[in-house]
């Protein structure tokens, strides 16, 4: 026989001014299964959860209702009260009447009655709810970082010199990501690969890193604590072991007209190569789609011939291995829009139209014009150079509403590199706002255009086209009665838009985490929770989340090694006990709810008889994995799957005293 | 003569509508007090036999809203309410039942406002539609004489 | 195969040689043109400056008239026409309103499903398939093709593609044999509706054309709208005044320069009624190679 | 719902234009794209992105300034400006609807006149035939604008070379073109 305790709270008198408590705390007394009733100021404070410990003790009570606020706000501290009075937690709940009923209805009868239904309801509940116990789980100290670029440098270091493992995953034959690429960072003009090579050496020394290149997530299943991860190991066909890193393989290779990815096209590699002269892995990788080995059935073999060290093997395959993790930080970066997504631009036909990666090769000194700013058509130094801003950035007609956010600072780094480097050069840029909101970053754009004289022009441009040898920019200046401005131009940066990756969709859809409709992956909170995803355990660094500056990818990625570090703490960690559960007696086997579930939590089990024969199948339920939606309860045809915390009984027992019908 | 005030039990899922309603309370919003929310971990959990339930034990009207496509805090749970809520809808419709007395709706975390209107809505809606009667006008005596006696010969 | 068809007033009057060679070229490929019996003026850009409701009531005639005779398909040649018939259909299949009031002024009904075919869409359709078997020369020079504005803009009627860079025109010059230069002014306005009220605005424009066509090498202009021919042919001297500059390059309509590769001879296409001579055109004709 | 009855008429110039072409004029953000990519820019008195930022803002007087300027007339509604537009604003729309209300409020610049003369022959042409008669609508625009000189040079020769027609084409029932006319001017500055 149930003895339920029932608590009204005053709120101060954020209740008990439109609901009539001592009418409620009255009525509920009277309630099926309800022991003691009673009402008071402030159920939360010290007094008021003592009240709760003592009743239970008085009152020998089996089951606690609070009627007060929302459970969102003390679900916890009701149950933590109960659970000092001596019984099971999750056998209190909270009735809402103040955000639900005294808040959003006037002092009335109807109110004091809707308030008396919402306990009745939840008394109807908690008759009818089953001690639960915590479930706890064992934490894998193993964290995998996917992506190789400054974010997941960052986050790895960071977990690693923590003392935990660190799996890092990176698809390219290097780690390094968008930012080796770059010449020198804002704001304060340092050459970017003198800042991050020393970091990605770091990575590859690091006795608790572990890196994988050429590699990419293949599937992620499990939950927080226990991640089980395949990964691909995409066939190098050079046995790294046995490599040296000698180079002889690629300065022999005859196939050296493939665009060359790390200098944005601006130059060509051979099919064995490595992305550029620093990289970590420093050994080479055959681009099978480009080498005439794979493509022309076993021609050439020059690289084998001539590798001393019989590194080259093209009979390697794809592998998988698979591991265990805790705790997994994405940071899989971004992708650029490039010049043909502009048909007013040229549809990127015209060679001296060139994005904002293709500048910074160009200006890099590592890059194909060894850092003297050249023109891609004819190699002439440019003498007029127009700079484009909001390139496909905050244009819904081209579908991208948003802002890329590091466009007006590069922006302003281009046309001072290339002033520095071109003290006669003339550089504009065409612009719709400035937005430079970082630390120095204000200060940085008026040196570009008071020290180094840089033109901006506030207006978008209409039409660039090429004419005798110049390419002519129709642009206007809204700042001088819009008036139209026209430049003959040598060479167009368009400052493109920041996308998400390509396989920015499929990755997500793998690790069981949100995306917006750019396929930028969602954070769990846009405020409080701005590094985790909706799933546990998952979390978010670097550009692959929004577009982001190198300081910001570099604090976001120590944010998510953080939550990280503090997961792997404890030997093990506890859930919240709402999960499913199978009558495996009455449960005929079809399995729908496996189907259903989001969280590939259900199994198949064999129902054995003594002997081990197996008579029949029935669902299983891996509390570890449920979440507790309670789909695979709704599909269930014969009720032989329940949620615990929301079962059926517990359900249908609100519904029928809503109504008042005894059940 | 006071006017018919029905009776609307909203069915609701914990991440997001149950989070709107509480955001529509702490923005002090006012709506009509004829709602009754039975909170679920998500609308994927809500079996249709309990708005038949519902329906059968004196409710006049039911809201089902949950989160928005896309935003179900558990992925999918949403999509499969949809889902079958797609279908059922056509079979009780095909039974003769009056599915205007049903709501489906997505109210997401952030839409007090819209929670508020939404109970406004379907209350001035349900109370124009009148009591709901169909089941109990149902004669169980014809029933029960079918139990006893048709079937069981 | 029978298809209806749109002339428009150009095509009766200053630019009856497009009408001929259109004809001329549907009859070699075995396609009759049927007429719209009555069909009236599109209204132009006086319509939908001055009535708004005029500037789709007219085309809305023209239609609901094709409707009757039981035409599925119109070919309209005349890109100003074409933007005007399908801007007019357009708004009358998507406003509900609009549609029962321009009904009850034409005191007919309009249904709204026939196929409005542009010049381009026409041949791509109708005269692609059959082209092989008939054309028996190569233009053999270089051809700018210029496409204006009412062909490619705006996107929710044109057909084209790559609308700042199209390539329709082009791929149809290829067949007849030509080089189509490449071009920074194919979707620029020519002017148009201002070719008589401001003629030296008409000339400006035009003058702009014509001088990049001609920095790029074109022997040739392509043309597929009436009002584009005539601001680049009939305005030379015009032009010539503006921009201090003689350009005698031909302005030919795309389906007399088909008509040319087709062997058709140059009086039935009407190329003698042109202002800028277009024998220089002519001349470089050779016998395509078997 | 209730019919777009006389109680909720905007005011306003900009709230007509809004409530009659469906435009969003607040959409526009001034980059000036459309300004830059206009055929007639350097023609205009008033630029494209500035005449949408007058409507934004109603400053005292900007209806007469709108309805006033030349800009409103040289527009040729070639699109250039919606084509490239990043926010999608229909900005031939408002130009129809502006040049309308110019008419309708005598303010028309004088500038202008001989543009709006030239579509009233065409008009007055059609109306009389139901197709336009080049020759007819030339005569009747030099008439307008005594302009007699203009073009002299071309004609003889486009007669000579059967371009011209002396008698004009005929729409059989020209009844229904009456009606159209008669019809659609009775209504205009309704809804578009």
């Amino acid at each position: 026989m149930a003895r339920i305790g029932v608590f009204i709270c005053h709120c101060g008198e954020n209740i008990s001014a439109t609901v009539d408590v001592v009418k409620v705390a009255e009525v509920a007394s009277k309630m099926q299964g309800v022991a003691f009733s009673t009402e008071y100021k402030y159920m939360c404070s010290a007094p008021g959860q003592d009240k709760i410990v003592q009743a239970i003790k008085e009152h020998k009570l089996t089951g606690i209702v609070v009627a007060a606020c929302s459970p969102r706000m003390h679900e916890s501290t009701f149950r933590k009260a109960t659970a000092e009075g001596g019984i099971n937690p999750y056998l209190c709940e909270m009735a809402n009447i103040r955000e639900h009923c005294s808040w959003v209805h006037e002092r009335s009868e109807e109110t004091t009655e809707k308030a008396i239904d919402i306990v009745r309801t939840l008394v109807a509940k908690v008759r009818r709810n089953a001690p639960l116990f915590p479930i706890k789980v064992p934490v894998t100290k193993t964290a995998l970082v996917i992506g190789g670029g400054i974010a997941g440098i960052q986050a790895a270091l960071d977990i690693a010199n923590a003392g935990h493992k660190v799996i890092m995953v990176e698809k390219q034959p290097s780690i390094g990501g968008h930012m080796s690429q770059l010449s020198e960072t804002f704001p304060t003009l340092d050459c970017s690969q003198c800042i991050l090579t020393p970091r990605m050496v770091e990575v590859s020394q690091h006795p608790n890193i572990t890196l994988h290149t050429y590699a990419e997530v293949e599937s992620v299943s499990g939950f927080i604590g226990n991640f089980e991860v395949k990964i691909k190991m995409k066939a190098k066909s050079v046995d790294h072991v046995k490599c040296t890193g000698c180079g002889e393989c690629w300065q022999k290779c005859p196939s050296k007209k493939i665009p060359d990815e790390f200098n944005a096209g601006l130059s060509n590699r051979t099919a064995i190569y490595t992305p550029f002269p620093q990289a970590v892995p420093n050994k080479p990788v055959i681009d099978r789609a480009n080498c005439t080995w794979f493509t022309k059935g076993g021609k050439c073999g020059i690289c084998q011939k001539v590798c001393k060290a019989e590194a080259i093997d093209y009979t390697i395959q794809d592998t998988f291995i698979d591991v265990k993790v805790g705790a997994i930080v994405t940071a899989t970066g971004f992708d650029l829009k490039h010049t043909d997504f502009f048909p007013e631009y040229g549809y990127g036909e015209f060679k001296d139209v060139i994005d904002g990666m293709q500048f910074e090769r160009l200006a890099s000194a590592s890059g194909p014009t060894a850092g003297v700013i050249r023109r891609p058509s004819d190699g002439k130094v440019p003498e007029k150079i127009v700079f484009i801003a909001c390139a496909g950035s905050r244009d819904k007609a081209k579908g991208i509403e948003y802002c890329s956010k590091i466009c007006c600072m590069y922006t302003a780094k281009h046309a001072m590199l290339y002033k520095h480097k071109n003290h006669d050069g003339k550089a504009y840029v065409f612009y719709m706002d400035i937005r430079a909101a970082g630390k120095g970053y204000d200060e940085f754009v008026r040196r570009a255009i008071e020290d180094d004289h840089v033109e901006y022009i506030r207006g978008r441009v209409s039409k660039v086209y090429e004419h005798n040898g110049k390419l002519i920019v129709k642009g206007v200046d809204t700042l001088l009665n819009s008036t139209p401005v026209d430049i003959e131009a040598d060479m167009v940066v368009l400052a493109t838009a920041i996308v998400a990756n390509k396989d920015a969709e499929s990755v997500a859809q793998k690790m069981h985490i949100s995306y917006d409709k750019h396929h930028f992956f969602a954070e769990a909170h846009p405020k409080l929770k701005p590094v985790e995803t909706n799933t546990a355990g998952i979390m978010l660094a670097g550009a692959c989340q929004s577009a982001k500056d190198i300081p910001e990818s570099v604090s976001q990625a120590s944010a998510s090694a953080s939550k990280a570090i503090a997961l792997f703490s404890n030997n093990e960690m506890s859930r919240e006990p709402s999960v499913a559960a199978v009558n495996n007696t009455n449960c005929t086997g079809c399995l729908l709810c496996q189907d259903v579930c989001p969280y590939l939590a259900i199994e198949k089990e064999e129902i054995k008889d003594r002997a081990g024969n197996v008579l029949r199948y029935a669902a299983k339920v891996n509390s570890g994995l449920c979440q507790g939606c309670g789909t695979c309860v709704a599909m269930c045809r014969n009720k032989s799957i329940d949620l615990q915390g929301f079962s059926n009984e517990q359900m249908l027992g609100e519904v029928m005293s809503l109504l008042n019908k005894p059940f | 003569m006071s006017q018919f005030e029905p009776k609307i039990v909203a069915f609701v899922c914990n991440w997001c509508t149950y989070a709107g309603a509480d955001l529509a309370g702490t923005s002090r919003a006012k709506y009509a007090t004829n709602v009754r929310i039975i909170r679920f971990p998500c609308t994927g959990r809500i079996d249709f036999m309990l708005l038949m339930k519902a329906f059968q034990n004196g409710s006049d009207g039911i809201i089902i809203s949950g989160c928005h496509p896309n935003d179900c805090h558990y992925t999918s749970g949403n999509f499969h309410a949809r889902r079958r809520w797609m279908v059922f809808r056509s079979l009780i419709e095909f039974m003769g039942f009056d599915t205007e007395r049903i709501t489906f709706s997505w109210v997401s975390a952030a839409e007090g406002a819209k929670w508020a209107d939404l109970v406004n809505e379907v209350t001035t809606k349900v109370r124009e539609l009148g009591p709901f009667t169909e089941f109990k006008n149902l004669d169980y005596n014809s029933f029960n004489q079918l139990d006893n006696g048709a079937i069981t010969k | 195969m029978k298809i209806g068809y749109y002339p428009g007033c150009s095509l009766e009057g200053t630019s009856k040689e497009y009408s001929d060679s259109l004809f001329a070229v549907a009859e070699k490929c075995g396609i009759t043109l049927e007429t719209i019996n009555d069909w009236n003026c599109c209204g132009a850009s006086a319509a939908h400056t001055l009535n708004h409701d005029l500037a789709i009531a007219l085309p809305a005639r023209s239609i609901a008239l094709a409707e009757k005779q039981g035409l599925t398909e119109i070919v309209i040649p005349c890109a100003a026409c074409y933007s005007r018939l399908s801007q007019s259909q357009l708004e009358m299949n998507s406003h509900f309103v609009t549609k029962s009031k321009i009904e009850s002024y034409l005191e007919m009904s309009f249904s709204g499903t026939i196929k409005l075919l542009s010049v381009i869409e026409f041949l791509e359709k109708y005269i692609f398939p059959e082209v092989d078997k008939h054309v028996v020369n190569k233009l053999n020079q270089k051809t700018a093709c210029y496409y204006g504005c009412l062909l490619v803009r705006p996107k929710e009627i044109s057909s084209i593609k790559r609308s700042e860079d199209p390539i329709e025109m082009e791929e149809v010059m290829k067949i007849a044999g030509a080089i189509p230069v490449k071009w920074a002014f194919k979707t620029e306005c020519c002017g148009a509706g201002f070719s008589v009220s401001k003629t030296d605005f008409v000339a400006k424009l035009s003058g702009k054309i014509l001088e990049n066509a001609a920095e790029n090498g074109a022997e040739s202009i392509i043309v597929a709208c009436p009002m584009c021919h005539m601001n680049l042919d009939m305005r030379r001297p015009n032009i010539k005044e503006q921009i201090k500059k003689d350009i005698n390059i031909p302005v030919l309509f795309i389906t007399q320069a088909l008509g040319l590769s087709m062997g058709i001879s140059a009086d039935k296409l009407g190329l003698n009624k042109h202002f800028v001579p277009t024998d220089t055109a002519v001349k470089c004709v050779i016998k395509k190679e078997a | 719902m209730h019919d777009t009855g006389h109680h909720d008429e905007p005011k306003g110039l900009k709230g007509r234009i809004i409530k009659a072409t469906g435009v969003n004029i607040t959409e526009c953000y001034q980059c000036g794209k459309c300004t830059a990519g206009c055929p007639l820019n350097e023609e205009m008195d008033i630029m494209p992105n500035q005449l949408l930022r007058m409507l934004q803002l109603e400053l005292p007087g900007y209806e007469d300034k709108l309805l006033k300027s030349m800009s409103i007339w040289l527009c040729l509604a070639c699109d250039m400006c919606y084509h490239r537009c990043p926010q999608e604003v229909l900005l031939s729309k408002v130009m129809d609807y502006l040049r309308q209300e110019s008419i309708r409020q005598g303010k028309v610049n004088p500038k202008a006149k001989d543009i709006l003369k030239f579509h009233e022959s065409f008009l007055e042409s059609i109306a009389k035939n139901g197709k336009l008669h080049e020759m007819g609508l030339t005569l009747n625009y030099k008439l307008k604008t005594m302009n007699l000189m203009q073009d002299v040079s071309v004609a003889p020769a486009m007669l000579s070379k059967g371009k011209l027609s002396l008698f004009p084409h005929k729409v059989k029932n020209l009844k229904a073109i009456e009606k159209l006319f008669k019809r659609t001017s009775e209504n205009k500055g309704g809804e578009q």
